[in-house]
């Protein structure tokens, strides 16, 4: 249990100074940040400069989900580990990075496999889910967690050259099923491993999801509508912005009738999971 | 009358397309009863002129294959009716593949 | 004196194997990332994700320019700088960070004050050249060396929630100077110790930062017309991209017939320099 | 007859506007001589209207002050002619103070 702060310390009003000076920010979405508990699901290519960013930025508690361990071709783009880190699990890695950034953030390491088994019980008790993770079965298995659990999700993903970002669960619009009711078939399903991914593309994004984090925390995001934010290194211009729809009443999670009100298997019902490399 | 709509392809979806296109402009033929074109013609004629080899890739069941979002002039097809969604000539179709890398 | 690669090794064929798989990069465009060479003015809030992205990514030298130390207020945004690097300079501590996450990225550290006697000696042979610096009087040194030296310049910028990114110099697009031929006036200069910064904007802006470096370093970005793109984190959408002007004919520095041929005095220029804390 | 344009600010000149404007749809009026309007005037009526109350931070010499970039409908007002572009109704012009900080 962590006591709400009312106050900064002198240490931090020196520290976060230039982000006090921020209107929009300032003393109490200082306090917003220092009191809220982020959980970012994959230190990964997404998960690196998120938890870098939002570590240093001064959210309060950081946790962190991974049951992988470093590999040499990560280092090209999951800048939160360094060489020496490899072979070593990769929450570990992550957490000895951040103590490095900013000792004073809280940072709770999950070092498992994120299943329906285990998912509601870490998940609770976060104010916002960072989803940086790779696959399709645990996309689905996060956004029904964070349904269930109503949490907003900041979902982010980055292959080749592109990324897409949304916020889920979130003001009235759609979540992850709203959008995606009936999974994609297993032969179009891919992860960085099999189609690639220059470095900065999850750079980008993930910074974009730190972003999406504060929206949320500082409450600021209330006042945007449902969208998704498309990049493209080959189209121009790079962003554009696309409109959702709202959440829809027939969704079978966070509709008016859900008929998902405990999670399922995700692996069956994607047919493909975490742990396969190739569709 | 033959209508004119862009589509254009994202998230992968332009991978899989002949000549790995990203946009195209497609004229739609009039329907013979001179009912409206609807976006699903726009996805048919999508799967089988514009798609290279592996049409259910594209679309399945004569919509677009789950995991597939479809945007009319930058707004979810959702609020715009989905499939059957008249047409307007220069109306800008954008199919987006949800990616899950990360 | 670097010699130019012209294969990858077998190391570097796994630690790269996501980049190599992603088709507009390949295996040349890896040897040209290999190859070139990087400059990045200021390793501050823009350039700490830039450098570290550039280096993880596999740029083969990274030039580093700063004068300063790492303060703690630093610390909010500049995500290259441990708590342990305060007080150190911060090319030091740059190039610390950067060993570890690539060790094979040789990196050039420059611990000076660039001004018009150092600038042409300092950025002379570089591929591409990063603006992340801070103050007004940098950016039109950088620029009209950039000019002299025919350096492409990455210039990107971050203020409270907002930033600009452009690419000036190149492809027949305008320098700096095309676009503001005048320096602004002093009272209107300000810089993120007066204004304040949230801070993962600098880390947004750095990570596209780092992209078009290596959008210039592989030649995509000649494909482009010239562009500014604007992010701001209280407009919607948050990124906007506007179409800018050709090179101008009559600019002062790389115009037909320029007046500006030999680098002047930029603080006097501007009425106020690196060095001024407030305008 | 008057006509309406969009402005908008970014890059901190909205800090500067009364209420901190980010964005505003200003109708001028018609030129007394019947001559069309140009951004000039736009530019002047900002500052006049729009502005708090330091005006040299957005205007000096009747047009923006250096540091500013204007476009107009997204694109750059040096292709468009600068001070002298003809406004047409229902244009947006946007304002753009170039940024220094890192
Ligand atoms: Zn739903
Ligand atoms: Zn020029």
């Amino acid at each position: 249990h962590v006591v709400k702060k009312d106050h900064l310390a002198p240490d931090d009003i020196r520290r976060y100074s230039r982000q006090l000076l921020v209107p929009e920010i300032g003393v109490q979405g200082q306090l917003k940040m220092q009191n809220a508990k982020v959980l970012i699901v994959g230190t990964g290519g997404l998960g690196s400069p998120c938890a870098m960013y939002l570590a240093s930025m001064g959210i309060g508690t950081l946790g962190l989900i991974d049951h992988d361990v470093v590999d040499n071709s990560n280092l090209h783009r999951q800048i939160i580990h360094t060489e020496a880190a490899r072979d070593v699990p990769k929450v570990v890695s992550a957490h000895t990075s951040l103590s490095r950034l900013n000792s004073s953030c809280r940072v709770v390491v999950h070092d498992v496999l994120l299943d329906s088994s285990n998912a509601l019980d870490t998940m609770r008790g976060y104010d916002v889910v960072v989803d940086a993770t790779d696959n399709a079965a645990t996309r689905y298995l996060i956004n029904d967690a964070c349904v269930m659990l109503k949490i907003p999700l900041v979902s982010g993903s980055a292959v080749r050259l592109d990324g897409q970002l949304t916020v889920y669960n979130y003001n009235g619009g759609p979540c992850y099923r709203c959008l995606f009711p009936t999974p994609p078939p297993v032969e179009t399903l891919s992860n960085c491993s099999e189609t690639g991914v220059l470095g900065v593309v999850p750079g980008i994004i993930g910074c974009l999801e730190a972003m999406e984090a504060v929206k949320v925390i500082t409450g600021k995001k209330q006042e945007e509508k449902p969208n998704m934010l498309l990049y493209s290194y080959t189209s121009q211009p790079h962003f554009r912005s696309i409109k959702l729809r709202p959440r829809k009443p027939s969704c079978a999670v966070c509709g008016d009738a859900p008929s998902i009100t405990e999670l399922v298997d995700y692996v069956a019902f994607c047919g493909s999971g975490p742990n396969d490399a190739a569709a | 009358m033959s209508i004119t709509v862009d589509v254009e392809f994202s998230g992968g979806l332009e991978l899989i397309m002949k000549d790995k296109v990203r946009q195209a402009t497609v004229s739609l033929p009039a329907t013979a009863d001179g009912k409206p074109t609807t976006v699903r013609q726009v996805i048919l004629y999508v799967r089988d002129n514009l798609v290279a080899d592996k049409p259910q890739l594209f679309s399945t069941e004569n919509t677009v294959r789950p995991g597939v979002l479809v945007m009319i002039n930058d707004s979810d097809w959702e609020v715009e009716g989905e499939n059957d969604y008249q047409v307007q000539d220069k109306d800008k179709v954008l199919f987006i593949s949800t990616m899950h890398g990360g």
